[in-house]
C-alpha cells in the first residue's frame, strides 16, 4: 500500500481509516453532497405539499403572497448572494495558500451577511407578520381577506422560511467553528476539506432561498389586478 | 482505493477571482429581473419566468460557487438523482391531486378484457 | 484474498488482542469508533426493542384469542397494536440488519479499516438511542393510539395520547438512518481495497449499498412529514385539516413516498444475507451475479414509484389508481429474479445445512409466499376487498418476518463467530429455526384467509365466526414466541462457553474470513490486495468432472 | 362415521374459506382472486419443490469435495425475467378491466347518503328513512352510496359485495354496487378511526323489492331529503336570493347540479356535492363572476344532516329541469 498509510506521518487532519490524504478529500466532499441531497429531499416534502396546495387555492395563495413585503425579500436575496460570493473567496483564499487574516475576513464578512439576513427577516418581515395578526397558530385574526386558503399560504411562508432560517442559525454556528479552526492554523493549501464542505452548505442554504423567494414573493404576480 | 490510487494527486481547480466576480454580478442582475418581472402582467407565464430565472441562478451557484464544473462525474449524479427524486415525488403526488375529479368511464378494452376473463373463468365461482 | 488462505492455519485460534478485549469498561464502548463495536451496540439495543415490540405482539395475539377480546378495554388493544407496528418497524427492522450486520460487516468485506467516518457513525448510534428512548417514554408513559401510520386528521385532532413525543422519536432516529446510509454510500464508494472493484463486491454489499440509497432519499421526507404533523398537532394551523382546506391525503402521500421504501430498507438487506449464505452453504458462484446485483438497484429505484398501492381505497384519483397499479406490478420481477438465481445457485453445488443455511432456505421460502401474495394487493380490483384487512397483515408479514427477520436471524448465526469468536450448538440453532419456521406459518398463513373473509385489521374485538382461524393463528405466536427466546439464550451461552471458531469455520469466501475472529481492531494488518471474483470457490468445470478426482457428484 | 364430503361441510361450516358472494362483482374479483391463488401456490410449490430435490440431490457427502461448476446462461435469466412480465400484464390488464369497468355507478342508481362518525353509521335514505348501523336495501337494484365522514377517516367495507372505499371528512367519495342475493351481510369500518373502531360495525339486509317496500312504509313516515331540503332553504332564506327565475341578486340554483361553471378566480368546476358544500360553508372561495359577494357564511350553522338535506334539494332541481318540467 501507499506510503501515506504508514501511521507516524500524519499530515494534519488526517484520520487513520483512510489511505491517502485525497482519498479523505473526495470521501468528505461525496458525504457532503449526498447529505445535501438528502436536504434537497428534506425540503422537497415541503415543496410538494406546496406545489398541491397552491393549485388547489390558488386564489388564496396570491392573496396571501401579496401579505409579503417584496423590497425586503428581495434585499434578502441580494444579501444572500453576497455571502455566497464571500464564503468563495475564503475558500479560495485557504486554497491559494492567502494569509490567516484574510481566510478570518471573509468568513467574518460571510457571517456578518447571514446575520444580517436573519436580522432583516426577523425585525421587518416576523415581527411586523406578529404585529398584524398574520401569524397562524401564534397570532392569527383572521377575519377579511385572510381566508382559511390564505391562512394555509402563511402556514408554508412560516414553515419554509422558519426551516430556511434554521438552516441559516446551523450555518452561523459552524462559521464560527471555521473562524476558530483558522485562528488556530488548522488549514493550509492543502489541507482545507472543512472550509471547502462548509461552503457546499452554505451556497445550498442560498440556492433554497433563490426558490423560496420566487416561490412566496412573487409568483401569485405583482402587477395591479392579479 | 481503487479509482484515485492508479491516478496522480492533482491539486482541485482553483476559480479566478474574476469568474467568481462575474458570477455573483449575474446572480444580482438575475434577482432584479426576477422582481421586475413580477411587476407585468404575464399571465401564467410570470410563474414560468420566476422558476426560469431560479434555476439559472442555481445552476450559476451550482456550477461556480460549488465546483461542479470542476468536479467528477459522481457528483453531478448525486445531485441530478437528488432532483430526479424530488420530481418522482412532486409528479406522482400531483397524479393523484390534480385529478380527483377527473371521472372514470368504461372503455372498449376493458369490457373485451373482462368478458375473455369471464369465459376462461366460467363455472369456477 | 488468495494468499491470505494459507496465513488462516497460521493465524492463532483467537487472537490475543481484538476489538472485543482491546479495551475495557462501559466508557470504552460508548466512546469507541470502532465500527464492529458500534454495531454490537446496535445489536444490543435493537434487541431491547425486538423484546419491546414481541411483546406487544404476544399480548395482541392473546387478546384476539376470545372475539370479544380476552385481555383489554379497546383502548388499550389499539395501543398495543401501536406500539408493536411503531417499535418493530422503525427501531427494529429498519435498522436491523444495516444497522448491526452492516455496520459489523461493510468494512471487512471491502478491506477497510473502518467506515469513512467513524465519528460520525456513532453519533448516529446516539442519536438512534435518543429517539428509541423517546418512542420508549411515549408507548410506556401513556401509549399511543393511531397506529404506525399516523394517519390525519386522527392523529393531529382526535387522538388524545403521546403523538408528538412518539412522532419527535421517529423523526429524531430518522436522522440516525439518514447518517448510516450515508456513511455507507461513501464507505462503499471510496474505501475498497485496491482490486475490489464494483463485481468483485459480495453481493451484501450491493444490497447494502440499495438499501443506503433508500435512507438517504427517503427517509427525508418521512422527517418533514412527521414534523409538518407534529406542528399541526401543537398549533392546529390545518395543514392536514379538510376543515380548513388542507388535504388529509396528502399526509398519506408523503408518508408513504418513505414507507413503502422503507418496506424495501427491511428486506434488501436481507435479500443480501441470503446470498452470502447460500453460497457458503452450497460451495458455489452464485447464479447470475450481475443479474442479483443489479436487482437490487431496481428494486430500490422501483420502490419509490409504487407508493400509491397503499392508497387505492382511499379516495386517490382513479387515474392514478391505474398508474400506481402497473407500477407496483414491475417490483415484482427483479424479486422473482433473486429468487430464481438463489435456487439455481444450489444447482449442482456440495449444500450442507448448518443454522445459517436453514434460515435461508426458509427465506426464500417465505419470501416466495410474501412476494406472490404482493400481486393480489397490486390488483386494483382484489386489493378494494383485500386493503385494510389481515391479508395485509399477513402479506406484510411474510415479507418482514418470514423475509427480513429469518435473514437477520441467518445472519447473526453465520457471522457470530466472526463477531464473537466462539460457536453455538448447531443442534439447537437447527431446532429453533424449524421452530420460528413452523410458529412463523402457523400464525401468519390462517390471517390470508382471515383477510379474504373479510375480516378488518386494527380490530379489538370481531364478529365470532373468525374465531377459529384467530385461535389458530394465536397458537401460532406462542411457539413463534418460543422460537425466538431460543436463540437469545444460546448465544448469550455461546459467548462464554462456546468451542473457539477460528477464522473460517464454515470454510467461506469472502475478506471477513481470511482475518481472525473476533477480528483485530484495525481489521487487517496489511490492506489486502484483491485478485478474484467474490465467492470464486473451487469448481469442477462440467467436462473434465467424469475422470476428476473428488467430484462430488452429477 | 361421517363421509369425507359432510366432514368437509363441517369444517368449512367452522372454518369458512370464502365470504359470501352477494353482489353484480363479486363473482368477477372471486375469479381474478382464484387466478392469483393458482399463480401463488404454482410458484410456491415450484420453488418448495426444486428447493427439497437440490437439498437431497446435492447434499454435501464429503467435507472436501468439489462441486461442478455451473454457467449463467443469459437466455435462463431472460426466460425468468420476461415470464414473470408477462404473467404481470396479464394480471394487470385483468385487474384495470375489472376496476374501469365498474368505475361508475349506473345512471339509474338510488342514491343512499353515508356518514361515517366516531363510531357509528349514519345511513339516509332518499325517501326519507334514516338508520343507524343498518342499511336495507332491495335486491337486483344498482344503490349508489354518497359518503362523508363528520370527523377521521373512516371506511365502508361490505365482504360480501367486495367493495370498499374511505369515507373522508370535508369531501364527499361515492361507491356502489348492486346486490344479487337477499341475506344479511357484515358492513365494517375498515380504516382505523380510534378507540371503537371494532365496534363501528354493522349489517346490510339485501330484501326483495316486496318485503323492502314494506320495509320502507312500515317505518315512520317522513318527508323525502330533498323535501325538508327545500324546507331549510326557506327557512334559512336561500330563497330570497337565489330565485328560481333567475332574477335574483344570485344564481339560480335550477339545473346547476351537474354543470361545469366558471368561477369568478378562473377555475372551472363541476358542480358536485363537494362543490355545494363548499359553496355553504366558504361562499367567497367559489363566488361566480357577475354576483356581488354578498352571501354569508354558514360555517358552524348547518350540520351534516342538513348539509346532506340542502344538497339533496338542489340536486333535485338539477333533475327536474333535466325532466323537462
Amino acid at each position: 500500500m501507499s506510503e501515506l498509510a504508514v501511521h507516524s506521518a500524519h499530515p494534519p487532519g488526517f484520520a487513520h481509516q483512510f489511505e491517502t490524504v485525497e482519498q479523505q478529500r473526495e470521501a468528505g466532499h461525496l458525504g457532503m453532497w449526498i447529505f445535501l441531497a438528502t436536504e434537497i429531499l428534506f425540503f422537497g416534502g415541503m415543496f410538494t405539499a406546496y406545489v398541491v396546495y397552491r393549485s388547489l387555492h390558488l386564489p388564496s395563495f396570491i392573496l396571501g403572497s401579496h401579505e409579503l413585503l417584496v423590497r425586503f425579500g428581495a434585499t434578502n436575496t441580494a444579501v444572500l448572494i453576497c455571502s455566497s460570493l464571500t464564503m468563495a473567496l475564503a475558500i479560495r483564499t485557504a486554497q491559494t495558500g492567502g494569509s490567516k487574516g484574510t481566510i478570518i475576513f471573509w468568513l467574518l464578512a460571510t457571517m456578518v451577511l447571514g446575520a444580517a439576513f436573519l436580522g432583516i427577516k426577523l425585525r421587518y418581515e416576523w415581527y411586523r407578520d406578529w404585529v398584524e395578526g398574520l401569524i397562524p397558530g401564534v397570532s392569527w385574526l383572521g377575519g377579511g381577506t385572510h381566508t382559511p386558503g390564505v391562512k394555509m399560504f402563511m402556514c408554508f411562508y412560516f414553515f419554509m422560511t422558519g426551516l430556511h432560517a434554521l438552516h441559516m442559525v446551523v450555518g452561523l454556528g459552524i462559521l464560527t467553528v471555521l473562524v476558530i479552526m483558522t485562528a488556530r492554523n488548522r488549514f493550509s493549501p492543502e489541507y482545507y476539506a472543512p472550509l471547502e464542505i462548509s461552503g457546499l452548505y452554505w451556497h445550498f442554504v442560498d440556492i433554497v432561498w433563490i426558490f423560496l423567494f420566487p416561490l412566496l414573493y412573487l409568483i401569485g404576480g405583482r402587477y395591479p389586478g392579479s | 482505493m481503487t479509482e484515485h490510487q492508479a491516478r496522480d494527486y492533482h491539486p482541485p481547480h482553483i476559480v479566478p477571482v474574476g469568474t467568481y466576480v462575474l458570477v455573483f454580478l449575474a446572480l444580482m442582475v438575475g434577482t432584479a429581473v426576477t422582481t421586475w418581472v413580477a411587476y407585468i402582467d404575464l399571465g401564467a407565464w410570470n410563474t414560468v419566468a420566476a422558476l426560469t430565472i431560479a434555476v439559472c441562478k442555481m445552476f450559476l451557484v451550482v456550477l461556480f460557487f460549488m465546483h461542479v464544473k470542476y468536479s467528477k462525474g459522481l457528483t453531478r449524479i448525486v445531485i441530478i438523482g437528488a432532483f430526479f427524486w424530488l420530481a418522482i415525488m412532486i409528479t406522482l403526488t400531483c397524479s393523484d391531486e390534480l385529478t380527483r375529479h377527473w371521472e372514470i368511464v368504461p372503455q372498449g378494452w376493458s369490457a373485451g378484457a373482462l368478458h375473455i376473463a369471464r369465459l376462461l373463468f366460467k363455472g369456477t365461482v | 484474498m488468495s494468499t491470505a488462505i494459507a496465513d488462516i492455519h497460521d493465524a492463532p485460534a483467537e487472537p490475543a488482542v481484538n476489538y472485543l478485549n482491546a479495551s475495557y469498561g462501559i466508557r470504552s464502548w460508548l466512546l469507541t469508533f470502532d465500527h464492529k463495536r458500534i454495531g454490537l451496540l446496535y445489536l444490543a439495543s435493537i434487541t431491547v426493542m425486538f423484546v419491546v415490540g414481541g411483546v406487544a405482539a404476544t399480548l395482541m395475539r392473546l387478546h384476539l384469542v376470545e372475539p370479544q377480546g380476552a385481555l383489554f378495554e379497546p383502548e388499550t388493544y389499539n395501543k398495543m397494536f401501536s406500539t408493536h407496528g411503531i417499535i418493530m418497524v422503525f427501531f427494529f427492522l429498519v435498522p436491523s440488519i444495516p444497522a448491526t450486520l452492516g455496520n459489523f460487516l461493510i468494512p471487512l468485506m471491502i478491506g477497510a479499516r473502518d467506515v469513512a467516518f467513524p465519528k460520525l457513525n456513532l453519533m448516529s448510534w446516539y442519536i438512534f438511542i435518543t429517539g428509541a428512548a423517546l418512542a420508549l417514554y411515549g408507548t410506556i408513559s401513556g401509549g399511543v393510539d393511531t397506529g404506525w401510520t399516523f394517519y390525519p386528521p386522527f392523529s393531529s385532532l382526535y387522538s388524545g395520547t403521546h403523538v408528538v413525543a412518539v412522532a419527535l422519536g421517529i423523526f429524531i432516529a430518522g436522522f440516525s438512518s439518514i447518517l448510516t446510509g450515508l456513511n455507507f454510500l461513501v464507505t462503499i464508494h471510496k474505501m475498497r481495497a485496491p482490486g475490489m472493484t464494483w463485481f468483485r463486491l459480495p453481493l451484501f454489499i450491493w444490497a447494502l449499498y440499495a438499501t443506503s440509497l433508500i435512507f438517504v432519499l427517503g427517509t427525508p421526507v418521512i422527517a418533514i412529514t412527521l414534523f409538518l404533523l407534529g406542528l399541526e398537532r401543537l398549533l392546529h394551523v390545518g395543514i392536514f385539516d379538510p376543515a380548513v382546506g388542507g388535504d388529509p391525503l396528502l399526509f398519506q402521500h408523503l408518508f408513504w413516498f418513505y414507507s413503502h421504501p422503507a418496506v424495501y430498507i427491511m428486506i434488501l438487506p436481507g435479500m443480501g444475507v441470503i446470498s452470502e449464505l447460500v453460497t457458503a452453504f452450497s460451495r458455489k458462484k452464485i447464479f447470475g451475479y450481475s443479474f442479483v446485483a443489479f436487482s437490487s438497484l431496481s428494486i430500490a429505484v422501483i420502490s419509490f414509484i409504487v407508493w400509491g398501492h397503499h392508497m387505492f381505497v382511499t379516495g386517490q384519483s382513479v387515474y392514478a389508481g391505474l398508474v400506481f397499479s402497473v407500477l407496483s406490478f414491475l417490483v415484482a420481477i427483479p424479486s422473482a429474479v433473486k429468487v430464481f438465481n438463489w435456487t439455481a445457485t444450489l444447482y449442482r453445488g456440495s449444500i450442507s445445512y448448518e443454522a445459517p443455511m436453514l434460515y435461508a432456505l426458509g427465506f426464500i421460502g417465505l419470501f416466495t409466499i410474501g412476494g406472490l401474495t404482493g400481486l393480489f394487493l397490486a390488483s386494483l380490483a382484489t386489493d378494494v376487498h383485500l386493503n385494510g384487512t389481515y391479508f395485509i397483515v399477513a402479506h406484510f408479514h411474510y415479507i418482514m418476518v418470514g423475509g427480513a427477520v429469518m435473514a437477520y436471524l441467518g445472519g447473526i448465526h453465520f457471522w457470530w463467530p466472526k463477531i464473537s469468536g466462539r460457536m453455538y450448538p448447531d443442534m439447537w440453532a437447527r431446532i429453533s429455526a424449524a421452530i420460528i419456521f413452523l410458529g412463523f406459518n402457523l400464525t401468519f398463513f390462517p390471517q390470508f384467509m382471515l383477510g379474504y373473509l373479510g375480516m378488518p385489521r386494527r380490530y379489538a374485538v370481531y364478529p365470532a365466526e373468525f374465531q377459529v382461524l384467530n385461535v389458530l393463528s394465536s397458537a401460532g405466536a406462542s411457539i413463534l414466541g418460543i422460537g425466538y427466546v431460543i436463540p437469545i439464550i444460546y448465544l448469550a451461552w455461546s459467548m462464554r462457553y462456546g468451542p473457539v471458531a477460528g477464522p473460517n469455520p464454515w470454510k467461506a469466501k469472502g475478506l471477513e474470513w481470511t482475518i481472525p475472529s473476533p477480528p483485530p481492531t484495525e481489521n487487517f494488518e496489511e490492506i489486502p490486495i484483491v485478485t478474484e471474483e467474490a465467492y470464486n470457490y473451487p469448481a469442477i468445470e462440467a467436462h473434465d468432472y467424469p475422470d476428476a478426482p473428488g467430484v462430488a457428484r452429477v | 362415521m361421517i363421509d369425507l364430503p359432510t366432514a368437509f361441510q363441517l369444517l368449512a361450516a367452522t372454518v369458512p374459506f370464502q365470504p359470501p358472494a352477494a353482489s353484480s362483482i363479486s363473482g368477477d374479483v372471486d375469479r381474478l382472486y382464484l387466478l392469483l391463488s393458482g399463480i401463488t401456490a404454482f410458484f410456491t410449490v415450484l420453488i418448495f419443490s426444486i428447493i427439497f430435490v437440490f437439498m437431497v440431490k446435492f447434499r454435501r457427502r464429503k467435507d472436501d469435495e468439489t462441486p461442478v461448476s455451473t454457467h449463467t446462461p443469459l437466455i435462463v435469466e431472460l426466460t425468468w425475467t420476461i415470464i414473470p412480465s408477462l404473467i404481470c400484464a396479464v394480471l394487470f390488464v385483468w385487474s384495470a378491466a375489472l376496476y374501469v369497468q365498474n368505475g361508475r355507478p349506473p345512471a339509474s342508481s338510488t342514491e343512499i347518503f353515508v356518514i361515517g362518525k366516531q363510531w357509528m353509521w349514519h345511513l339516509q335514505h332518499p325517501e326519507g328513512p334514516r338508520e343507524i348501523n343498518e342499511l336495507h336495501v332491495p335486491v337486483g337494484v344498482p344503490i349508489k352510496l354518497t359518503m362523508t365522514s363528520q370527523d377521521v377517516i373512516h371506511d365502508f367495507y361490505v365482504p360480501a359485495f367486495r367493495i370498499k372505499k374511505d369515507v373522508l371528512p370535508g369531501r364527499f367519495t361515492s361507491l356502489w354496487f348492486q346486490a344479487t342475493e337477499t341475506g344479511t351481510y357484515h358492513l365494517f369500518c375498515a380504516q382505523y378511526c380510534g378507540t371503537n373502531h371494532s365496534e363501528m360495525i354493522g349489517w346490510v339486509y339485501v330484501m326483495t323489492p316486496t318485503d323492502y317496500a314494506n320495509w320502507l312504509a312500515g317505518g315512520e313516515k317522513s318527508e323525502s331529503l330533498a323535501q325538508l331540503g327545500e324546507r331549510l332553504f326557506s327557512q334559512y332564506g336561500c330563497d330570497s336570493c337565489h330565485v328560481a327565475e333567475g332574477n335574483g341578486q344570485a344564481p339560480s340554483l335550477v339545473g346547476v347540479y351537474g354543470k361545469p361553471e366558471r368561477l369568478q378566480n378562473g377555475e372551472t368546476r363541476v358542480v358536485d356535492e363537494s362543490l355545494i358544500e363548499q359553496a355553504i360553508l366558504t361562499p367567497n372561495s367559489v363566488h361566480l363572476p357577475n354576483y356581488k359577494p354578498v352571501m354569508p357564511t354558514y360555517q358552524g350553522q348547518i350540520d351534516q344532516d342538513q348539509m346532506l338535506q340542502l344538497i339533496a334539494y338542489v340536486k333535485s332541481l338539477g333533475s327536474e329541469e333535466r325532466n323537462g318540467r
